[in-house]
């Protein structure tokens, strides 16, 4: 609590908490045939310890929308292992023999989307803007059924804004008041993504202090975050291993 | 009769905890100083930020640190900056939770006009357009009657309009006002003002809340 | 130059220089008729350098688009007085008594657009969104004339990507790669107009050496910015100074 | 014929002081190895950076800083991170000055695949088809044939497209191509290919340029 003096009156005020305790509180309320957005790129700043929630609460027919599936025993790969995915919205899920298999033999749904419109669609779920044009996928597959409409000689896409009810991203630091930064590419995905469900959950390797974070320096603000929680523990298991020597 | 900063006290029992509140220039910027104890509440600037504090001390001025009225502001621990885009994503994508803005005028269907008297004055609709057209929790914060004495609650707003159809609640000088079914609804009197005068002075249709009680402090 | 080893083979790599040595520079090439996109929010995190050169320019009939068109002596104030300003778009001018005389007298062309769709319409130019929809403005004069498309029962405006030939930006740190970071609420518009235009100036307080930003809290990437440079002075003039006592 | 490691060398000569690069798995990363002395080009991963250094010692190795291949990478000084949207913002805006991709199919208007082989291999198309469909200055490096001996150089491409009209050029193990008026033309040939040769492995319009020579390293 702070006190401050505003307009020659004075008043309590501190932030609004987003905090919860453990994982299991943070994912409350997660059902079957739910639509998740998940944040990550390949294995990079994936949210472990939600992940592994989901596999425990054994939640089933999950609509995923995630740039990756994760690896076969790693990432969202844990979900499809336990048959837990109906669909996956994705733009890349090259690492994942199980994933294929599945596709392949018709359990799991797929809908493969560029990966720009992918996040654009979160985005714009984020920013209330229900429908916007984009270049990607013009004369593909991807097209089909979509209104094309010419900009400046060049033709575009109409393309929708996600409809998710929970996404699960992942931070490097927060704080209770629900204000997240990000590392390195393990920003990818979880900026846009975090606000852009009904509601948003984040875990953090590191809950800090009201005032720590520099608010300059917030990539998202705690208004898009409705539960906040310190994960366990991260693997941050790395896909490709490449040295310069 | 209500004094502005009672109108600003009215509003404030509005506030719940939890919620990420929107106030425009003039009364409703007073309403930051009426929080009730107990409850949480972070006030967002659409220039870019969130979780204001109040006015700086002439030591804390800093010229990087204005609200939308541009007036000089502080921050509290725990608050953010950002830029316009992400401001109005907040806004259009509706997690802010309670827009409070002045009027000219609000039509009984929830019309409101307060950007521009066509000829004479035109200063732009700022970010008011963006609230109105996306906050689902909208009060609207002003005096019953212009300058001239007519009523700014109207069947049809005459001024170009601000947004349609999205003013749910009105607290004005003399009274607290819904707005159902295209019809406005008496709430609460203010302290010493009567049933009688609001309907003199309420030109859009009115209606009187079974509840109807006077305001409390 | 940085000496590195990449993959067994060794090469020099530093990073592109945007870095002008002063606002005569930066502003070269800029001409009578262009449109310019001018940061700030009213007097905050203007453009001060780049404005004070426009005026010594005198280049006329320029179409600005800036959310507020400053006061009477200050910010774009100082170019209506000369009369430099063909038509502006904005959002509030109110503080403006010159503006309002020209405007109501026909002598300048105004073009007044929602805040949010304002700095939409920039962010848009930028990330080559060609079109995309918003609530605000729908059933007002605003509309007049355009797309309205309902999607989940709620009414729509199309609006489209701003077109402009420079962008005049202000931020607070920034490094010879052209990346910026700002500082409190003086980022408003800046962040999404620079990148914005053909052509992207900006103008800082500090060049900091490469390396010396954070990589992960810089709010523009250098990518943007086409010119850098420092600021010779700053003004920084407060329009309603308010204080709790 | 040249190795993979030419093909990249070859692609690097294309690089221009000031370009922003993205390159694509595969033999386009290794273009990063030959750049120019005296040339100042910057790599941006559509995975969120810009400013990419070599490989990490073991001891530089960050869970958290990966390119879009999914390999672990260092940064150089004045490197900035980003997230995807702003990304895709770069690549759709036309921030990026070049492309170099990997290429199953290429056709002679300049039509790419390179995502998917129905009933057999579906990886999607991941950031290729924002990147296609946006940048002015596509460059594909690929083997000139698939391991059946087939011209991956068409007339029209057989395999779902990435994206129509885009590449600008193409170099192969045998040959440096650029697509002009819907046909291959023949620009520079490896050391030791002959026209004729490649003539015979480009099923699509094949044309030689008048400056038609062979490729200097």
């Amino acid at each position: 609590m702070f006190f401050c003096i505003f307009n020659r009156i004075q008043f309590f005020q501190t932030m609004i908490s987003k905090k919860v305790n453990s994982v299991q509180q943070a994912l409350e309320g997660i059902t079957d045939y739910m639509t998740l957005l998940v944040g990550g790129f390949g294995l990079c700043g994936i949210p472990e310890n939600a992940i592994a929630e989901l596999v425990r609460l054994n939640v089933k027919n999950l609509t995923c929308l995630s740039n990756n599936a994760g690896v076969d025993n790693f990432g969202l790969g844990l979900l499809l292992q336990k048959h837990q995915i109906k669909k996956m919205i994705a733009s890349y899920v090259g690492e994942n023999a199980e994933f294929e298999r599945q596709m392949l033999s018709g359990d799991l749904e797929v809908d493969l989307i560029p990966q720009g419109t992918l996040v654009e669609r979160c985005r714009s779920a984020k920013m209330g803007i229900p429908a916007f044009f984009t270049p990607a996928g013009v004369g593909t597959e991807v097209a089909v059924g979509k209104e094309v409409r010419t900009f400046n000689n060049k033709q575009y896409l109409l393309e929708y804004a996600a409809d998710a009810d929970f996404s699960l991203t992942k931070a490097w630091k927060g704080d209770e008041a629900g204000n997240i930064v990000f590392k390195g590419t393990a920003r990818n995905f979880n900026q846009s993504m975090c606000g852009a469900a009904k509601i948003n959950v984040v875990e953090v390797e590191e809950l800090v202090p009201l005032g720590a974070l520099d608010p300059n320096e917030i990539h998202v603000p705690g208004v898009f975050v409705q539960r906040i929680f310190k994960g366990e523990k991260y693997e941050k298991r790395i896909e490709k291993l490449t040295l310069s020597e | 009769m209500l004094t502005k900063e009672q109108i600003a006290q009215r509003i404030s029992k509005e506030l719940e905890d939890g919620f990420y509140v929107n106030l425009g220039i003039g009364i409703p910027t007073l309403v930051a100083n009426y929080v009730p104890e107990g409850i949480n509440v972070e006030f967002q600037s659409e220039n870019g930020v969130l979780g204001m504090g109040p006015f700086p001390t002439k030591e804390q001025v800093d010229a990087d640190l204005i609200n939308a009225g541009k007036q000089t502001i502080t921050t509290l621990p725990g608050a953010s900056f950002f830029d316009s885009e992400l401001s109005f994503g907040m806004i259009r994508g509706q997690h802010i939770n309670l827009t409070v803005l002045g009027a000219m005028e609000v039509s009984q269907s929830g019309d409101i006009a307060n950007w521009k008297i066509p000829g004479k004055m035109v200063k732009g609709m700022g970010g008011a357009m963006d609230l109105v057209a996306s906050a689902e929790n909208i009060i609207v914060a002003m005096m019953h009657t212009n300058r001239a004495g007519e009523s700014k609650l109207l069947k049809q707003c005459r001024l170009p309009l601000t947004g349609v159809n999205c003013v749910t609640k009105i607290v004005t000088n003399l009274a607290m006002l819904t707005i159902e079914k295209h019809q406005f609804v008496l709430q609460e009197l203010a302290p010493g003002v009567s049933i009688d005068y609001v309907k003199g002075v309420t030109e859009g249709e009115l209606v009187i809340s079974n509840n109807c009680k006077v305001m409390e402090f």
